[in-house]
């Protein structure tokens, strides 16, 4: 069955219906949306187990005649590097929902599964759209429902978090429409005809002259910083981070902001190599600025959230800092380090969410002594933490070495690898102050009474966290399965950015 | 006049004689029973004109010269037509509960209707101004049908004198367009201007001032103060009505007269026009920033989004995309501005006008399906996919990049942001805040919720699926082309 | 037996993960009984791996899978098991096994039993992976696990500050130094093309190299080293790290985790002799921790924080060693120190269990009589450190000073012996304020007793090691088996097998046994006869005793000077961050939010206004035109 | 004699401006609608003007004007309508003392 990525798009849809009828049934809505994303779930592997690995190209590709007044079809497929992002989309989304059916979420769960089951949906789309508008339209797709979910459902500062949130990201991706709408322009061949299907641009990207380039991959450029979000277009990330409900910031950090990423490798290298080529050391040092600063601030942190927000930060200057040294190494180490921090972060933001709905406190400073009372809590959240900060043997450290490999070889920015390398590793000492000196304050320390009744995980969490946790220990002990899917993909894009004569027509 | 001359113009008569027929019935039945009658009868007969205008005759001149039919007619004719439907279902409960007159209201939009398709069908400049003040001087009317309600005198006596004034200037233009070329249809015009070649001072006089009277009719700032004073004043169904039709109109007007008959003088306008947008846009979003009552700030926004239609206008050059991004525009702005004024309708009872962002509060606990409507109006006037707003913005940028006015469309992307932040604030009011203590009730009419519904729908289903309506105003826009 | 070497690491981690698993619910004091049994069985095992060496299987790759690979970047999971790590594996697991036996008896009453066996099970684990690993980045995980298990293990009572803030402090500075390593490594990899040990050396051998990038891969490998193994500038964790339990100390502390610096210097030999200088650099920084730590080390009245400074100054030795290119005498003093070090360590549990927890040696004194054990078993380990012939520590000592000496590095030699002297004392100090004269609290002595067997017996197997086990493998000089045995590592360093003629081997070893016998002849006289009466000295020496109580306030430094810096600097750049980046942001919305309240004035709801506005615009517009048409604003 | 063209358009122009200057000017709301009527005859007059020149070619001025005339009465008619409706309301006929809705 060759059409399994459009059933992805159209499984959560078709969950809105149920949800729709039992409207009025809270416990019937939870349960539609828990099955609604689970079957997503299964299906997203079954997916998988259809990739042929080793295959670079598109895969699984599917394409409709949709707007043919406008040269625009509806075109999905999968290549190595969306082939792992999709199902991570999918197993997040459901620990999120499940997650939110145990009783952290008090007022209006239907709109809440409806939301998140529609932002599922963009989700989801965001990592199969190979066509630049039906991209765009998934893109914007997480917008709203994230909108809503952070504005109805979020802490007290929640309306001007959300307002943040949207402007920001807003700013970013509308001057990406009018860049898309200029490639689409100058896709026009001596008939006149125009597309936005992605291998049709690539193998017309010839026609982009360099001026044309260097603004254009400006403006994607512009969208995907602000969605990772790269410094200095962060700051709406700790307000979001900090207002959203904990299934918010799951997936908030967990898929939304790879959608940048993605975009970068997806879009930008490919379609834009000299334009790439002109922004690349201004991109290089934001990204070696961010791991530095992004681990500075968050030393300072007095919110857990917000520490967690801002540790974000800094792993995500580690993944633009992969895709920008344009090399294998540094490439296959930005998408493990996009998945890793997918799972690890997602699940450091649901156990401070946890440790909140327990203790209510989020200021480290009102925590401590939490390790006596809460074994299992301490063990799972220690892993985490230890992943984040790139212990080896854990999936942290694979993908942030990997990138530092590449940026050690990059010589194609000032001062050189030697320099940018070695600064970007000093990230990684910074990560284990903050990350330990946060985790001694609120776990260890003697018990405070005010805690002492509260009980350890129940079966819920544990189901919630137990994937995360396997999947942190596999990525880190094996994980040449998972390079063997995105190496192939990925080595393609890096020559497609490196030599902008290197056309693929092989490439649908 | 032949019997192929009556056919051409089949559509406008048949609104026409709704008008009158609305008018008797009126007379004839008792309040009660009108209330129920009039709008079925007026949609009813609008429809049937819907369709007539889909039996075509053939595209050319009627009426020795005054009369041109073509798809750029049909195109407006149908998108009027519809606009006075969603207008004349959304109104039967307030009209009741305001006691306005309802069949003098169903009348007055129906004739300001024929005006405007009028314009449409225009290939004169006598038709077209004869269209144009056919169009607006019902809606003076309309504007002021509250005789008690200050604010609907205020709102009516700005928009005429204001209205009357630049009809004047319009109108010299015109005149001084004849004097220059000896003609008055548009053709003749055109093949004069173009064996003059560069304007003169004559031309540019007379240019400048069409370019103002159509500019004042579409609110093109610095043409646009009587908007919000008129669109606040006037009755919400009236406001909603007038927020749209008429500036259709306008920039069917437009159209026919800057990009048919003045063509020739492209490059000297387009640039003017260009600036004017971005001024038009920014203008009325920031001043929206500013309001703290809806109907008025979707009066501003209304003014922004005249902004965008112009951006399209002055990328003229770019060819029938141009056209057809109008085209398109002024549909999806029809369709998404009608159905945001006339989700105010909700909250519009005796002594207030439009509703106070408090009002707003908590609307989507109180009215669920009321505010998801409202929130997709706003979601689309943002431009946010995947609604119609969406590939509005779409196709309007793409004519513009391609006429190389690339700073434009970074100004439009801009003001969309900016656009964004007093839509979604409303979003907020209505999902993320709890109601007032003491909630003035709701309106509630069925009419509302189900065209409400029907018309939202609509702004989904046609933002994943706008191929139909987009070639449709590519046909249209053929004609323009020269 | 060697295809089995990776059973040596996978029963102290099933070990791990069953303790971990069921430990808590289950177990209870059956963890430790598991744990040991699965560390002894591993240490047959090893003794098996290291018989089969000896028996001329040099060199094997024992590979499980491929770990990562991408493009031209390559790595195993595999094990190299030659000498030198058969050598390690081997003190590893036994000096392992007997600490957990003893541990077993120690934390019997501790809450946290389970708990501890499981982490220590783990970084036995970690331990051996450092040690089998073929490759940088293997080791490196092994690298990193020890020190997470060290800093569990040391914050293993988290109740109170202390222990965990020094487990802190201990994994950052170790993430300092792998900061180096992480450096290290990856220059390896863009000079060499890998990172397997193996093929580094040999394309070493084969191809020339700039000196620039071996001496930066050097350099940033002793700085990785260095923080492992509490060199200068890294070394101040280990002091703190004391708040852990004692068998952690004796284990992590002593005998096997911070000697792994060494054992990466030692592996990676043939790089730093071919990187000149780095070398010299690594024998300096030994020689003057070694002698910086004893110094300390001579003032110090908390048992353990002694033995920790004296661990940090034989580490020094060992440095050095390395640093006069005679990685094998390195290795020997690590073998020999691994054991009377932790021989010494569990003595002190042994004595601090005795007493209720004291550790204050002010408040010791006259245990020599209640806990017999402890005391000859101490005593023999001490003579070891203090290098007595024969035992064991004698051997490796005087080969370090041997080879310092022949090297003509004299400066060092001094060095060396000076600090001979010092350890001498301290140690005498020591064993004396503990074990002899009158006891200072009386209600401490009363209560005193002697450990149970299961803790004694691993003392008299580690006395026994620290006895013998120089001359076993140490004897002939300068010849023993251990240099035989590690030739291969020796010959891989391309160092000439020089053997000094007997006359200066019996020389050198006359001045260190006489160094030894000063420092103890002082501290005798010191404490014994009171002359010079040890008060009376301190008072003296009043200003240098004070730095020397403080440790030079390196602590201040680190703890206090810097720590705030970094914190204000974090600070500072948070505020950056509200006020300016996010500020700026925010006043944009302010500002376009003002200049619309300022818009609105101009709409004044006057009609007369508004066609003023109109008739403004239609002439502006009429110039704008002018202009186009006149060709002014072009066309 | 016959007037020439030009006179024509001049006084229309003038005229125009005058009535111009008046809608500009004036307060009260009747006179502005007189003003405005001054300005669609100036209009007229040059129409006509016009279409006599051309005359022998074109007549359409002349209907043009005849249009001119039916709207600028309609005008009249709703314009003095809504303004006494207004005036019902609240008696002033100064329309700059009509602003409640402003900003």
């Amino acid at each position: 069955m060759t059409n399994v990525l459009s059933l992805l798009v159209v499984i959560p849809l078709a969950g809105l219906i149920p949800l729709f009828l039992f409207r009025r049934d809270e416990r019937a809505a939870k349960q539609v949306a828990i099955t609604t994303t689970f079957v997503e779930l299964v299906v997203s592997l079954w997916m998988v187990k259809q990739f042929v690995v080793g295959e670079p190209g598109f895969q699984l590709v599917e394409k409709l005649e949709w707007l043919p007044s406008l040269g625009i079809s509806y075109l999905v497929g999968v290549d190595g590097i969306s082939v792992l992002l999709v199902p991570m989309t999918t197993l997040l989304t459901f620990i999120a929902v499940l997650y939110s059916s145990g009783g952290a979420i008090k007022t209006r769960i239907v709109e809440y599964m409806t939301a998140f089951l529609l932002l599922e949906v963009g989700m989801v789309g965001v990592f199969i759209a190979l066509d630049l508008f039906l991209f765009y339209i998934f893109f914007e797709l997480m917008l709203v429902p994230m909108y809503l979910i952070i504005g109805i459902w979020g802490g007290p500062r929640r309306i001007y978090a959300t307002l943040k949130f949207v402007i920001f990201t807003l700013a970013g991706s509308l001057l990406m429409l009018v860049g898309i709408v200029a490639v689409y322009l100058q896709s026009a061949d001596a008939s006149g005809s125009r597309t936005l299907s992605l291998p049709d641009l690539i193998e017309l990207r010839g026609r982009f002259p360099a001026d044309f380039q260097f603004w254009v991959f400006l403006a994607f450029a512009l969208a995907f910083a602000i969605k990772m979000p790269m410094v200095p277009f962060h700051t709406w990330l700790p307000d979001a981070h900090v207002e959203a409900p904990t299934a918010g910031s799951i997936v908030l950090a967990g898929v939304l902001l790879k959608a940048g990423g993605y975009g970068f490798l997806r879009f930008g290298l490919p379609l834009f190599p000299i334009g790439v080529q002109a922004w690349l050391p201004v991109l290089i040092v934001l990204s070696v600025i961010a791991i530095l600063y992004g681990a500075i601030v968050s030393a300072v942190q007095k919110d857990l959230k917000k520490l967690v927000a801002y540790s974000s930060v800094a792993h995500m200057g580690f993944v633009t800092l992969g895709i920008f040294v344009l090399n294998l190494q540094g490439g296959v180490g930005a998408v493990l380090q996009m998945l890793n921090h997918g799972f690890v972060t997602g699940a450091l933001f649901l156990f401070v969410g946890i440790q909140y709905e327990k203790t209510h406190r989020r200021m480290i400073a009102d925590l401590g002594g939490l390790a006596n009372m809460w074994p299992l809590f301490t063990t799972f959240f220690g892993v985490f933490v230890l992943a984040s900060l790139g212990l080896p043997g854990l999936n942290g450290f694979i993908g942030e070495f990997l990138v530092l490999l590449g940026a050690f070889k990059f010589g194609g920015v000032p001062l050189g690898g030697l320099f940018w390398g070695p600064l970007a590793a000093i990230g990684v000492i910074l990560a284990a102050v903050y990350l330990l000196w946060m985790f001694q304050r609120v776990m260890y320390g003697p018990v405070r009474e005010a805690y002492r009744a509260l009980p350890d995980l129940s079966r819920l969490e544990i189901a919630c966290a137990l994937p995360l946790l396997l999947l942190t220990v596999i990525l880190g002990v094996v994980p040449q399965p998972f390079i063997a899917y995105i190496e192939p993909s990925l080595d393609r894009v890096i020559r497609l950015a490196t030599d902008p004569s290197f056309v693929v027509v092989a490439f649908k | 006049m032949t019997g192929a001359d009556i056919a051409a113009v089949s559509p406008e008569i048949i609104v026409t004689a709704v008008a009158l027929i609305v008018l008797v019935a009126d007379a004839v039945f008792d309040r009660r029973r009108a209330a129920l009658i009039l709008p079925l009868l007026t949609v009813a007969g609008l429809v049937v004109a819907l369709a007539s205008v889909f039996n075509v005759v053939p595209a050319a001149q009627y009426f020795r010269g005054f009369v041109t039919i073509d798809a750029f007619t049909s195109f407006f004719r149908a998108v009027f037509i519809l606009l006075a439907i969603f207008a004349a279902a959304v109104s039967p409960a307030y009209l009741a509960s305001r006691r306005v007159p309802a069949g003098e209201y169903y009348a007055i939009i129906c004739f300001s209707t024929v005006g405007a398709m009028t314009i449409a069908l225009s290939s004169d400049l006598i038709t077209l101004f004869i269209g144009l003040e056919t169009m607006t001087i019902p809606i003076y009317v309309l504007a002021g049908i509250q005789r008690t309600d200050r604010f609907a005198n205020e709102a009516a006596i700005k928009y005429f004198l204001l209205g009357a004034f630049s009809s004047a200037l319009l109108l010299y233009g015109f005149v001084w367009l004849y004097g220059i070329t000896k003609a008055t249809d548009f053709v003749t015009i055109a093949r004069v201007l173009t064996a003059q070649g560069i304007a003169n001072g004559p031309t540019i006089v007379a240019l400048a001032l069409v370019t103002v009277g159509l500019g004042f009719k579409a609110a093109i700032v610095p043409f646009h103060q009587w908007t919000p004073d008129a669109y606040d004043g006037a009755p919400t169904p009236a406001t909603a009505f007038m927020s749209v039709g008429p500036k259709a109109a306008a920039f069917a007007a437009i159209l026919r007269v800057l990009l048919g008959a003045l063509g020739p003088l492209g490059v000297d306008w387009s640039a003017v026009l260009a600036v004017l947008a971005a001024l038009t846009m920014t203008g009325g979003n920031i001043v929206a920033l500013a309001q703290t009552n809806t109907k008025r700030m979707l009066a501003y926004s209304s003014i922004a989004h005249t902004g965008y239609i112009l951006a399209a206008v002055a990328a003229a050059k770019a060819g029938p995309s141009a056209g057809a991004a109008v085209l398109f525009y002024v549909f999806a702005y029809g369709l998404m501005n009608l159905g945001a004024f006339a989700c105010l309708l909700y909250f519009d009872l005796e002594g207030t006008r439009g509703a106070s962002l408090d009002e707003l509060n908590g609307f989507a606990r109180r009215q669920p399906l009321g505010a998801l409507a409202f929130g997709i109006f706003l979601v689309s006037l943002t431009g946010i996919p995947p609604t119609i707003g969406f590939v509005a913005k779409f196709v309007v940028i793409q004519p513009v990049l391609d006429a190389g006015l690339a700073w434009l469309a970074v100004v439009i992307a801009l003001n969309a942001v900016l656009a964004a932040f007093y839509y979604l604030r409303v979003v907020v009011r209505m999902y993320m805040y709890d109601p007032e203590e003491k909630q003035p009730r709701l309106v509630s009419g069925r009419a509302l919720s189900v065209s409400l519904g029907i018309a939202s729908f609509a702004v989904i289903v046609l933002g994943i699926l706008p191929n139909s309506i987009y070639r449709w105003a590519l046909e249209a826009a053929q004609p323009l082309v020269r | 037996m060697i295809s089995l070497v990776w059973l040596i690491p996978a029963l102290p981690l099933t070990a791990f993960l069953v303790n971990g698993l069921f430990g808590r619910r289950w177990l209870g004091q059956l963890t430790g009984v598991i744990a040991s049994a699965a560390v002894g069985v591993s240490a047959l095992l090893a003794i098996g791996v290291f018989l089969e060496v000896v028996g001329g299987r040099t060199q094997t790759v024992v590979s499980l899978y491929r770990w990562i690979a991408v493009g031209d970047f390559s790595i195993n999971v595999s094990a190299l098991v030659d000498p030198l790590s058969s050598t390690m594996l081997l003190v590893v697991t036994v000096v392992s096994f007997l600490i957990f036996v003893y541990a077993n008896g120690y934390m019997a009453h501790d809450a946290g039993f389970y708990r501890f066996f499981t982490w220590l099970s783990l970084f036995v684990f970690a331990m051996l992976i450092l040690v089998m690993a073929d490759n940088y980045l293997l080791m490196f995980v092994g690298w990193e696990g020890v020190g997470l298990c060290s800093y569990l293990l040391i914050g293993f009572w988290f109740e109170r500050p202390e222990p965990y803030y020094a487990a802190k402090k201990a994994f950052i500075m170790n993430r300092i130094g792998d900061w180096g390593y992480t450096i290290g490594i990856i220059t390896i990899f863009l000079v060499f093309g890998s990172m397997n040990f193996l093929d580094v050396f040999t394309r070493l051998a084969t191809s020339s190299m700039a000196q620039g990038p071996l001496t930066l891969i050097c350099l940033a490998l002793f700085f990785g080293a260095t923080g492992k193994s509490a060199q200068l500038p890294l070394y101040s964790w280990l002091p703190d790290a004391m708040e852990g339990p004692t068998p952690v100390s004796a284990l992590i502390h002593a005998a096997t985790m911070v000697t792994s610096g060494v054992y990466l210097v030692a592996r990676s030999m043939p790089l730093f002799e071919a990187a000149g200088p780095s070398l010299q650099v690594v024998g300096i920084v030994g020689a003057i921790t070694a002698i910086f730590a004893a110094t300390i080390a001579l003032v110090q009245f908390d048992i353990k924080r002694v033995m920790a400074y004296s661990t940090v100054s034989q580490l020094g030795y060992m440095f050095l060693a390395l640093g006069v290119g005679a990685p094998a005498a390195a290795i020997f003093h690590l073998a020999t120190h691994a054991f009377f070090k932790a021989l010494l360590f569990l003595g002190s549990g042994s004595v601090i269990h005795g007493l209720g927890g004291e550790q204050d040696m002010r408040k010791m004194g006259g245990l020599r009589r209640k806990m017999p054990v402890t005391f000859w078993t101490m005593l023999i380990a001490g003579g070891a450190l203090a290098a007595l012939p024969p035992l064991a520590g004698f051997w490796s000592k005087d080969e370090i000073l041997g080879a310092t000496f022949t090297e003509g590095q004299l400066v060092l030699y001094a060095i060396g012996i000076v600090t001979a002297i010092l350890t001498a004392f301290y140690v005498t100090r020591a064993l004396w304020m503990t074990f002899y004269g009158e006891p200072r609290d009386h209600h401490l002595y009363d209560h005193a007793h002697e450990s149970p067997r299961v803790m004694t017996l691993p003392l008299v197997a580690l006395a026994a090691g620290s006895a013998v086990l120089g001359i076993v493998i140490g004897f002939p000089p300068e010849g023993g088996f251990i240099h035989r045995f590690l030739a291969p590592v020796v010959e891989a360093a391309g160092v000439a097998d020089r053997a000094p003629e007997l006359a200066t081997i019996v020389v050198l070893a006359f001045v260190s046994v006489l160094a030894g016998l000063i420092g103890i002849a002082v501290g005798v006289s010191m404490y014994v006869r009171h002359r010079p009466d040890p008060a009376a000295l301190t008072r003296a020496a009043g200003p240098v005793y004070r730095v020397l109580v403080n440790k030079y306030y390196v602590d201040e430094l680190y703890d206090h000077r810097f720590v705030e810096a970094a914190r204000a600097f974090a600070g500072a750049a948070w505020a950056f961050d509200i006020h300016i980046i996010d500020g700026l942001a925010n006043r944009l919305g302010w500002a376009l939010a003002r200049g619309g309240q300022g818009l609105r004035r101009a709409q004044t709801g006057v009609v007369g206004n508004y066609a003023l506005t109109i008739v403004a615009g239609l002439l502006l517009i009429l110039v704008a035109y002018g202009g186009y048409a006149a060709g002014i604003l072009g066309r | 004699m016959t007037v020439p063209l030009g006179a024509y358009v001049v006084v229309s122009a003038a005229l125009f401006f005058i009535g111009c200057a008046g809608v500009l000017v004036r307060r009260n709301a009747v006179v502005i609608l007189m003003c405005v009527e001054l300005m669609l005859n100036a209009a007229n007059l040059a129409l006509v003007a016009f279409s006599r020149k051309y005359g022998s070619i074109d007549e359409r001025g002349s209907v043009f004007v005849i249009f001119v005339f039916v709207v600028a009465a309609a005008e009249v008619a709703v314009g003095l309508g809504i303004i006494l409706s207004a005036y019902r309301n609240r008696p002033v006929v100064d329309v700059d003392e009509i602003h409640q809705m402003r900003g």
